[in-house]
């Protein structure tokens, strides 16, 4: 047995660093730091008797507040779809959800689940003697406009020629700001997709700002639940990095096609997915 | 159906319907307000919950608010309703009610025998006429203690959910997160990582990865995995050693259905992991004797089920039927208590602003939910958190900590630093599990105290040992 | 000694009366209610275990419902003008604080302590050869537009009387919406009155949301410290009356006049005011 | 002077001086954003944090926030500072100085120690880089016991004042307020009355009615009435049994010279209550004994006075200096332990929401207040409250309650109902006193415990008991 009452708190010195460190932490950290190789997590943190050190509070704090920033962060999504643009002969379409602003997005996601009034209009009609398209993709800011800017563009430049490799019959892409994740039942419901995709912000994470999620959907109309959907999340560099995650739901989609489902009874399964 | 009628300083006011009249006695919640639920104001409210205060406790037997021929989980409520149990409290009103649950002589074993006998609308009907000291003290009397390979719940101890996730499930970034939580003294509740992926596969790999840090150290803990349930159905036919079976759970059968799960599912899920026969016997720790605690549930079917909650599931899937998000939420736990779980845990601040506004609002909500559930007989724990879309931070996270610390809560998350890399959310950390056990003299399950101090990680007196680079769990 | 664990609360009857009984409690009460006779505190409310009852536990939240929305009630000064008119010959003045709306008002301490610009050019230009005056007086809404309303007539009523059988010179009566404490230093200054007297609604409590309070100062100017102030406080037929305030109020200022001062040295004690 | 300065991801923010860092660096509050002195947002908050994390704790010494020359306070911290005491941590900064005051090893006797070496401002400044667990954890090692009738802040006690207001000091009513609250165990603090009316005469009435119960029953515990301190004066100098001075103090002269009050008063005040001696030897309880306690101030100067503060009254006399509300606050702290006081209380939501807006600001200043109070050596009590201009409610009162209980807070209010039907607030009921005292398991002191127990209104298990209309205390 251990004698009790002694610790491994750092001594008194005096020389607490600031917070603004580059590993979000400092002061002194426990003997296996040397795991922080494997994972981003706050992990070896050191402690004062059991609690945080100053150091590690700061930098929490100070990660809280870019955080609160990032959700707040403004989209720019004629840049977006200006980057975009090449991808696709057809015309970028740039919507918007029916939240008017900012802060009502974060308290209605009853809005951000509709296209506005004026979206609607923009939406090309659809011939209902036309062949029925395979997919539309739609990107939002979602919960964090950085996630669109930054993964968006690299996830799709990857995906885009498998898609077409695959021959799929594609929508226009969408440009939607400030859209929740069923928002893309409505629209594919519109474009008559077989399969309906969405690339949308996560929430920010501490210090992870800019996660991009892909929420899909086969036969999408208005009343599709969560368990008919897909998803992969933690789409950016640290997480799946954008090019892996166009290998993947590539792969998925073109499962869910030809399957003719998705949600729980489709899994991710790399093997699996080869199909029969 | 009766119609509840008030008039205060002169002005009426209406609720044509039980849940209506629930809804506008509800404290203060922006997912209510969201679904246009809520009170007009606070003087709505006290008249709404004057009114239910006079409501007796069978009115809520005679009108379902979600109804019986639409929904599996009203039928479940109402078909394992337990009259002998309810008739200590049947002659009851609402407002008699929490006078009753506060009484003196109204102990652990009272509410214990009553559990069976309250639906969850009953226990969240009363919880609205109850100021936050009432719902701390009334679950302080309640002990619910489960086991599986540790023994939780037991007074005086708090458990931790070691919770290790990585945004790609990267097998050493996990156990780097586990053996930092381990050199914590937390991982008594479980070990349990939400996966990033869905794939049956990578699920079997991570409870692998538990098992064999389990079985090397011979840890008095559990695994799971939170995938969809139907993820660890696939892994588990695969071969997986399923400890415990996970599934976030709502309170309709519609959010449910949302969820891709339903009764059947869940009965499904919950005899294919007991034919495992993991759970074995509990181990008997030497600083305790389980068997002398008052226990709710007689681990008659063994505690093989790991659920998760939180207020607001069931309006974000458009599945509220007009019922406000806290009566919902109690319904989560009807649907819980049908499975004999080791664990049910609100994610009290998850979901975000849009249910929970601030800080105020996450705290009132938290020690609703760990009120209903324990008064409900359910090992309920917390995670106490919040999103950055929220406006809340750490100092709130402390409050509420604290207050379910003296509330009794069977445990709570650790998470490394408090942020989950993966979810994107922010938890309770390993530190402040260690405050919380420290301020009040908690100590961990039995088993898991035991092998703390066996491996020299944590001493009796509850503080954490130096851990050098030779301690046997950081050797390669 | 007595028996451990048994207590005395209510029977599970279920007969918990609604709260918005008329003693503002209901439920059993403690033994001692008949206490009750001598005070509006709430005593003897009874208990269940060491608790409040539902019944109390309701009757209070009710309580503060209503005081809450007391801070925000509408001041009716053009409605109080008229009554007060009669008072006096001079005519009656309304002027208001530089705080523009109640919102504003509630966070703003400093703004509720200066007159607006609108206001200050409504002040009669005071001639520098006119005998100084003994006194203004006003009347604020201050934190209850109630208590002002309810109580500042009646008291001005029974004090004006005894003002001018004092011989007192009197500045015009004003009544300013939304105005801290401090503020008839301003006013006072402004007239050049030897002493200012400030009637204002205090804080509205739980069961009282209509309590005047009166403070004033010897040789007001700005920048006089509160210990330069007398006050008396709580007047509302359940607290010092306004008759009785009137009486108190007059033997006080006069006291003051003829000491020349105000604050800690002036105390209120009913003969010794009586003076020389 | 120092400049302060910080980089966080390319943004530079400096700090013209101490005091402005300071009041940048406190968490949010209403009084700071109304007197222009708090952070522009998060951010710059944080960048503050950092750089008063960086400050060594000499640099309080070497600048102080308010003028040494123009303000006696500045002059009573400096001039009475313990430099002996304070070697311990001389050398260290804000940020390592928390991390000193959370390690295992800084117990309550460390903390006593320490206490004469701590300046008003260096408190102040340690407590903005904690959060709410760290003011709670920091202040539950400190045991600061102070003594008149009854031994007030042991390990494990709560003492309630009895606060039986009444709008015009009618003994009648005062005295029934008096009895209830006795009859539900609250009173060992002392029985202070607020009295509306400033005259010297009827304070001396009330205190004499107040003295006369207390022999009458042999009740162990001590009056005060809280009249302007020169009132209180004249009645003692009349002949009034005073028991305990009570003032209200701020942290600037000037603050102080707007209460009427300057130190020179205050010591006068003092000894014209020593004078009477009515402090008299410690009546030692069977139950526990005082002497064996660690205690803070060494009762070499008998404890008669009682303060009151609350942040905010600086910046509301206009006399704050630039100085934020918080450190201010703490500066008061430093008057009141130059006059071994037997309470201090920060009567914490007293103010209104123009200095702390709402539930979650009262929480934090409660907290910061009892820790910042506890750390320099004094009998912390907290006035939980709200009055009804603020957005607070009685649930943001049970949690503060409940965290302070954890914290181990000296003593707490106890007014009828929670409703002080006088002053036009609401505080703590004698029922939440007893709330707190059960979940927590909290003893009265030491020698009141023992007179409720022969007085059959308390079981030693902390639960009332039944009173009849034959109880002593309610006999004509
Ligand atoms: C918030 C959240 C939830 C909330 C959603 C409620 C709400 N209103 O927000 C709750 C707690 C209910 C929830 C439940 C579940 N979730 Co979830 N959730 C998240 C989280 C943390 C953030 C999502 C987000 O920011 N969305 C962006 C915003 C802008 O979109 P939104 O429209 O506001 O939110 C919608 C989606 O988030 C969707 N959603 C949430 N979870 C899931 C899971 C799946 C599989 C699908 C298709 C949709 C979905 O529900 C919301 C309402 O429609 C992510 C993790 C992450 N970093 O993204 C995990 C995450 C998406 N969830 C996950 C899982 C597994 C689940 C569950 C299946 C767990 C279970 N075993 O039951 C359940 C059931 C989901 C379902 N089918 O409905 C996984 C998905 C893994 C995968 N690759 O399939 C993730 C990645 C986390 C994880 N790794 O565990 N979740
Ligand atoms: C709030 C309050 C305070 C606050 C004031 C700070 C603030 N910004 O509000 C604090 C806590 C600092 C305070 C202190 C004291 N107070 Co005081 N306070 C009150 C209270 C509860 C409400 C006042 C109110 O609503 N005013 C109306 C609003 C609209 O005005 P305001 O401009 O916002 O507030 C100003 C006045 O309230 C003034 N003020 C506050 N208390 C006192 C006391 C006196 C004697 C004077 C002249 C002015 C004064 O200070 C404020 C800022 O200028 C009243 C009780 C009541 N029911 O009214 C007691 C009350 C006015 N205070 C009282 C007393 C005795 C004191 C003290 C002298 C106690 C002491 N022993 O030190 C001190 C010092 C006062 C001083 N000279 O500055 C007594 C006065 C008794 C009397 N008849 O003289 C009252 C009636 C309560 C009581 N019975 O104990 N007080």
């Amino acid at each position: 047995m251990m004698p009790t009452g002694s610790d491994q708190t750092e001594t008194a010195t005096g020389q607490v660093a600031p917070a603004a460190k580059d590993d979000g932490v400092s002061g002194r950290h426990d003997p296996w730091v040397h795991l922080r190789s494997h994972t981003s997590a706050r992990i070896a943190l050191g402690r004062t008797g059991g609690s945080q050190l100053t150091s590690a509070l700061l930098a929490f704090a100070q990660d809280h507040a870019l955080a609160r920033d990032a959700v707040h962060a403004p989209f720019d999504d004629v840049a977006l779809a200006a980057v975009l643009q090449p991808l696709d002969s057809a015309r970028v379409l740039r919507l918007e959800s029916a939240a008017p602003d900012r802060a009502t997005f974060l308290r209605r996601p009853d809005l951000g689940r509709r296209l506005s009034a004026a979206s609607v209009a923009l939406l090309p009609v659809q011939s209902l003697h036309a062949p029925p398209l395979d997919l539309v993709v739609m990107v939002s800011d979602g919960l964090s406009a950085l996630a669109a800017e930054r993964q968006a563009p690299r996830l799709l430049q990857a995906l885009w020629p498998r898609l077409r490799a695959a021959g799929l019959a594609l929508a226009p892409l969408c440009i939607v700001r400030q859209a929740r994740v069923a928002l893309h039942d409505e629209i594919g419901w519109h474009f008559r997709a077989r399969l309906s995709l969405m690339l949308l912000g996560e929430r920010p994470g501490l210090g992870t700002p800019d996660s991009l999620g892909a929420y899909f959907t086969f036969g999408p109309r208005p009343g599709r639940t969560d368990a008919e959907r897909n998803c992969l999340s933690n789409i950016r560099p640290g997480g799946l990095p954008p090019e892996a995650a166009a290998e993947k739901l590539a792969a998925l989609m073109l499962a869910s096609l030809r399957l003719g489902l998705s949600g729980t009874a489709l899994k991710d399964d790399g093997p699996s997915l080869a199909g029969p | 159906m009766a119609v509840y009628r008030s008039t205060l300083r002169g002005v009426t006011y209406t609720f044509p319907d039980l849940r209506t009249l629930l809804a506008k006695a509800t404290p203060a919640r922006s997912g209510d307000e969201l679904a246009g639920l809520a009170a007009g104001g606070a003087l709505e409210r006290v008249a709404a919950q004057c009114v239910l205060a006079d409501v007796p406790l069978t009115q809520f037997l005679a009108e379902p608010v979600v109804p019986y021929e639409s929904d599996e989980i009203t039928r479940l409520i109402v078909d394992t309703h337990d009259r002998a149990a309810f008739s200590a409290v049947a002659g009851l009103t609402v407002g008699a009610f929490r006078d009753w649950l506060l009484r003196y002589e109204t102990d652990g074993a009272t509410l214990a025998a009553l559990a069976p006998g309250l639906t969850p609308e009953t226990v969240a009907a009363v919880s609205k006429v109850m100021r936050n000291q009432d719902l701390i003290l009334v679950a302080s009397k309640c002990e619910v203690v489960t086991r599986f390979r540790s023994t939780l719940g037991g007074r005086g101890t708090l458990a931790i959910r070691l919770q290790p996730n990585h945004p790609t499930d990267d097998p050493h970034g996990i156990a780097a997160s586990i053996l930092d939580g381990l050199l914590y003294g937390c991982g008594d509740a479980c070990i349990g990582i939400n996966p990033a992926t869905d794939s049956p596969a990578r699920v079997a790999e991570l409870i692998r990865l538990i098992d064999q840090l389990i079985q090397t150290y011979a840890i008095p803990t559990q695994s799971c995995v939170l995938a969809h349930l139907t993820t660890q159905l696939a892994a588990l036919r695969a071969g997986a050693p399923v400890d415990l079976m996970f599934q976030s759970i709502a309170g309709t059968e519609a959010a449910n259905t949302s969820f891709g799960i339903n009764l059947a599912l869940l009965r499904e899920a919950q005899s294919a992991t007991l034919s495992l026969r993991r759970h074995g016997p509990t181990p008997r720790s030497a600083s305790t004797d389980p068997a002398a605690t008052t226990t709710i549930s007689s681990p008659a079917v063994p505690n093989v089920m790991y659920f998760e909650t939180g207020q607001g599931s069931c309006l974000s899937a458009n599945a509220h039927h007009g019922v406000d998000q806290q009566t919902l939420e109690a319904r989560a736990y009807g649907v819980a208590r049908a499975f004999s779980p080791l664990l049910v845990n609100t994610v009290v601040g998850f979901i975000g602003p849009e249910y929970l506004y601030d800080g105020k609002q996450i705290i009132r909500a938290g020690l609703e939910d760990h009120f209903c559930g324990k008064l409900l007989g359910l090992p309920m724990g917390v995670d106490v958190c919040h999103t950055n879309h929220a406006s809340a931070d750490q100092d709130d996270m402390d409050t509420l900590l604290t207050l379910l610390g003296a509330a009794g809560v069977n445990y709570l998350m650790g998470v490394p630093g408090a942020d989950d890399i993966m979810l994107g959310y922010q938890s309770t950390s390993f530190h402040d599990a260690h405050y919380l056990r420290q301020l009040l003299r908690l100590a961990p399950a039995p088993e898991f105290a035991a092998w703390l101090e066996h491996m020299k990680i944590q001493s009796p007196a509850l503080r954490l040992l130096p851990a050098d680079r030779t301690h046997p769990l950081l050797r390669p």
